[in-house]
């Protein structure tokens, strides 16, 4: 199941939705908001997404992980707007009956969504300045 | 035919709007629209240089055609997670 | 930090226990009590352990764990006693800046527990016999 | 001197016991314990065999000497998790 969400993340019931007696088990990822980015203070970000496609991709990352892992249940949840220090932002949840199969689709799931899904991050610096994060592309002046 | 094209993020920051137009010539391509966009808004030529496209949410190449009635998305590079 | 337990493992609350404003990646492993193992069904499970030197392994463990990636927090919990279907009978929890740290230290710990700590499960199968798992010995008759 | 071995899991069930006691000479090794239990307690063979012995918490390997004040433990292939 895949979800984007403007309100917190509920991370502490989701290891808890993809458990089962079928499962053996799960990995969860959190992606969380960093005070400390190469030695920069951050005070929030803020997540912007194109929402159509950024489900249709998430969908097809689901899609794909239940096609390459044999998983029991697979979920995907990102928030948008501004998360707070501390806060996921991302979180990965699956479930399989053997951990090899969940720590591989788990790690596959998080660095494809951080590939390719269309979704940006804006970093608020300490000094009161912020950012749209474009890997690759030089900081905008 | 006029393509409206949706902005996100540093572009749309840059440009200080949600959604650019482009005139385009019937069966263009992305790489056509994307040559178009660089001369009409010089301010976001190294965003529009290193983004790809997307036609009806899903990403296309610079040989894709275009068509009037499909929806356009500049994708920056992007930074989820 | 390590914890032995007989009560049920509080899995909702693990990763918002490592999760801090200086960690930008959470990664949660819970071993779960699985109803099928190779075709046979199993009705529960029950956990033994050489208490005192599971502790000391443990503890071994996640200073390893600590010396070898940029941990930021460190959670290892194994349940024992009866641990029902669908429940956890392990759980791990690592915080970490970056992703790569947090799911290769996760993983390690698991690995390093199933090989070297001194804790043993009974299988209570369906069909009423039970049986001491010691894997490279032949079932006891 | 008289070492007591503490049993768990599969050796403990075997046993019946959770804990089996040897007479061993001062001086003697893991290596030695393992013999004489095996001598002592046939029906526990291929567990002995194949087990590990922990002195102090400590695994430890058929070369370690036995104390008589050491806590010694016979540990069986391991499958927590």
């Amino acid at each position: 199941m895949i979800e984007i969400t403007h309100q917190p993340i509920d991370s502490a019931s989701l290891a808890e939705q993809v458990q089962s007696p079928d499962s053996g088990a799960v990995v969860l990822f959190l992606g969380i908001s960093r005070r400390k980015t190469d030695g920069r203070e951050t005070t929030q970000l803020v997540y912007d997404a194109y929402e159509e496609m950024a489900v249709k991709q998430l969908e097809q990352l689901e899609k794909e992980a239940r096609d390459r892992w044999q998983l029991i249940d697979c979920l995907i949840v990102h928030r948008l707007g501004v998360v707070p220090l501390g806060k996921a932002s991302v979180a990965v949840a699956v479930a399989s009956a053997h951990r090899r199969e969940a720590f591989e689709a788990g790690q596959w799931l998080i660095d494809s969504l951080k590939a390719d899904v269309p979704i940006w991050k804006q970093e608020h610096w300490a000094d009161g300045t912020t950012e749209w994060v474009h890997p690759g592309l030089s900081k905008i002046d | 035919m006029k393509i409206t094209v949706k902005l996100f993020a540093g572009v749309r920051e840059l440009a200080e709007q949600s959604e650019i137009v482009a005139e385009l010539a019937q069966g263009s391509t992305i790489g056509e629209l994307r040559k178009c966009l660089i001369a009409d808004f010089p301010q976001l030529g190294p965003h529009l240089t290193h983004a790809m496209f997307a036609i009806d949410s899903d990403y296309a190449s610079d040989d894709s055609l275009v068509q009037e009635k499909s929806e356009i998305a500049c994708i920056p590079p992007v930074s989820g997670g």
